[in-house]
């Protein structure tokens, strides 16, 4: 796991600065890693502040930085000297106030906590209570790997074959594609309540005399109108159908009865008890006005 | 730089771009160290053509460069992809509709002497299209309208036998009360639940024009036949001939 | 229909969807009279796998189903087409994705217990508009905090079936190990605590943070558990996995 802002600032070192806040410690071995003396601050604790700006905003926080102080001296999270991690955490602290870094408050925080779990390894322990939990570090070591195990997990999620960035969905176009036409739906509810608000709208419902106007008539009329669509005259018996019984009968004779008195179709009869012939009314009966414009029964009284 | 590796670098590029791309971004793909010739992708356009002789995908080149695309003869399955979603009839066609089932046989003109509004020929011509409704004569009129009925088709789309099964107008007053006995698909019960405020107040002000102003409904109604009063018959023709 | 038409159909509406289809698609590609059964989908998305091999393109099946795409060696070809697309994300924003897509439903608290810092807005906000991570609860506790979780998207766009896919966290080492290694030696650690001057005054410092600040800071950190008692670790969840 590189950082790559990090070692842009410690490869490339502008003049150095040696900064008042970093007194160079040498010689006397400050800590003991895994047996050895370490005798050494780390070089790269002397950086310039306009690096050091970036350094420290290439951080995603102390978890992040002090992860960084204890991998750079290839320590083991599990084996932390704390009491020179606090040393040097604290020092970053410092350089960060001297700059006027704004400094987020989790930083403080685990400064604080650096400093309780160094002043408790201190305490003499007893031995009785000799097992993990009695280890101040334990949490701060918890939480030193759960960060990192996540911060690696970003960046193997950051290694996943990408789109857009590693591989591209292929896409080719169809042009003039066809629509697929899909008939819309209706409900004879809804059609019954466009036509009941057009009744509303156009006052029918004040007619008392429509109210129970028998609709078969009204379909009847079509068919009629449709039998005799090809303008011929056609016997008036065969516009009956038997089989419907009285009542289709006499929708029939009231479907003719009202083509008649709307002028839409003729009934001849050649001469007296002759059989009854029915047509369409002829174009030149051009007289028939709209009917029911002004016919007397008009029930405006009613 | 091999024939195979610029084929395909195009057919990559032309695909992950999924538009056209000109010459000049054909060859920009390449970087400009290792930018082939025109001719060099002239010849990799070339393969690809022959490449896609017996699949669904062809090579189309447009003012705005080359593009590879999908044969019309793909189409129908293709377009399966996107299922046409239903679309939704005008409240103007509906009640065109019911106006035609209920009035017919009607001209247009009366159609719009009720609803007050022309009639968009558009709807008149789907319903024609649909089937829902036929043309059943011509009123002998100047003009000679024609006069318009429903189907079969009609009645066998709303699952009636007749249209004498529609409520009759007066029932119509209170839909509320009719509804369960019209078995209605389910899906029309979301729309019409939604439009049940609307309808209580439509049938408040019917009683308000019921009671207020049956004498201008005439007028309004205009070409309307006069259906209960069958001795009309007589005495409308010759009054219209005066 | 033979095996070389389906392939085409296949080929044909992957490329025209530019998106994953899944094999119930596929096979709806075929209309419902013809559909072919989903083996012979396979045998046809076999066949085109095997005829990318010489190609620039590849079959993937992701969470959404199975795409056609170009294969990562092309893409720095490809990538000249968009040379303005930005290609990298910030630290901050993969943890914060990591986090959501192996610990999912986690609210913002848990997310800042574990990274240690405050979650940036801005990054849930770009999360949430690239469409990677949605709100998927809420936690009941004061304030209803939202649990996120990643989406289908997500996994179509780093090219996985489902969060299984993901690499596998790295193992939490058990902090037994650190008993053996406890004994160390008393002399560094007390000389190192006394040692220098200006680290004693940061100590000094900190005590004085923790004693006169620590309730506020924690409030300021959020969820973040309570470092000196080792039960509130529980809250981040950590112990799940041991």
């Amino acid at each position: 796991m590189s950082k790559p802002d990090l070692k842009v600032v410690v490869s490339n070192p502008p003049p150095p600065v040696v900064l008042p806040a970093a007194p160079e410690q040498a010689e006397m071995p400050f800590a003991i890693v895994n047996g050895e003396p370490v005798t050494h601050m780390p070089r790269d604790l002397y950086i310039p502040p306009q690096a050091l700006e970036v350094f420290l905003e290439a951080f995603e926080g102390p978890l992040d930085l002090l992860l960084y102080l204890i991998r750079r001296q290839n320590l083991d999270v599990l084996d932390i000297p704390i009491a020179e991690i606090t040393r040097q955490y604290m020092r970053y602290i410092e350089l960060m106030q001297d700059l006027q870094l704004e400094l987020a408050g989790e930083y403080l925080v685990m400064a604080a906590t650096l400093a309780e779990i160094k002043s408790r390894m201190l305490l003499p322990r007893p031995a009785s209570e000799g097992d993990g939990e009695a280890d101040p570090r334990a949490e701060l070591v918890r939480r030193l790997q759960e960060y990192e195990r996540f911060k690696r997990a970003a960046s193997d999620v950051d290694q996943l074959v990408r789109l857009e960035r590693d591989v591209f969905q292929a896409s080719a176009e169809l042009r003039d594609r066809p629509v697929a036409r899909v008939l819309p739906q209706v409900t004879l509810r809804e059609m019954l309540l466009a036509f009941r608000d057009v009744a509303t709208r156009s006052q029918m419902f004040a007619h008392h005399h429509v109210q129970r106007e028998p609709l078969s008539v009204r379909e009847r009329m079509s068919n009629v109108l449709a039998a005799l669509e090809s303008g011929e005259f056609v016997d008036f018996v065969r516009l009956f159908a038997p089989e419907e019984g009285r009542m289709g009968v006499t929708v029939t004779f009231v479907a003719i009865l009202e083509l008649l008195r709307e002028g839409l179709i003729d009934i001849v009869q050649t001469e007296a008890l002759a059989p009854l012939h029915v047509r369409r009314a002829p174009p030149v009966r051009t007289l028939q006005l709209v009917p029911g414009m002004d016919s007397p029964e008009t029930p405006g009284t009613a | 730089m091999n024939e195979q590796y610029i084929r395909n670098v195009i057919e990559a590029g032309l695909l992950a771009a999924g538009r056209s791309l000109t010459l000049e971004e054909l060859a920009a793909l390449f970087g400009e160290t290792e930018c082939p010739g025109s001719a060099a992708i002239r010849a990799g356009l070339a393969q690809l053509e022959q490449d896609y002789a017996a699949r669904a995908l062809e090579l189309k080149e447009t003012a705005s460069g080359v593009r590879i695309q999908v044969r019309r003869d793909f189409a129908t399955e293709v377009s399966r992809l996107w299922p046409e979603r239903p679309r939704r009839y005008s409240r103007a066609l509906l009640e065109t509709l019911a106006l035609i089932a209920y009035r017919q046989p009607i001209t247009r003109a009366e159609i719009e002497a009720v609803r007050g509004v022309a009639v968009n020929p558009d709807i008149t011509r789907t319903l024609l299209e649909r089937n829902w409704i036929r043309v059943v004569g011509h009123r002998e009129l100047p003009g000679r309208p024609e006069l318009l009925g429903t189907t079969r088709e009609f009645l066998d789309y709303f699952g009636l036998r007749s249209v004498a099964e529609l409520p009759p107008l007066a029932e119509l007053r209170g839909l509320e009360e009719i509804d369960p006995q019209l078995a209605l698909p389910v899906g029309a019960t979301a729309e019409s639940a939604a439009g049940e405020d609307g309808e209580a107040v439509s049938v408040a002000e019917a009683a308000a024009l019921l009671s207020d102003d049956g004498a201008d409904a005439d007028d309004d109604v205009g070409g309307e036949p006069q259906l209960s009063s069958a001795p009309g018959l007589v005495a409308s023709s010759p009054s219209s001939e005066d």
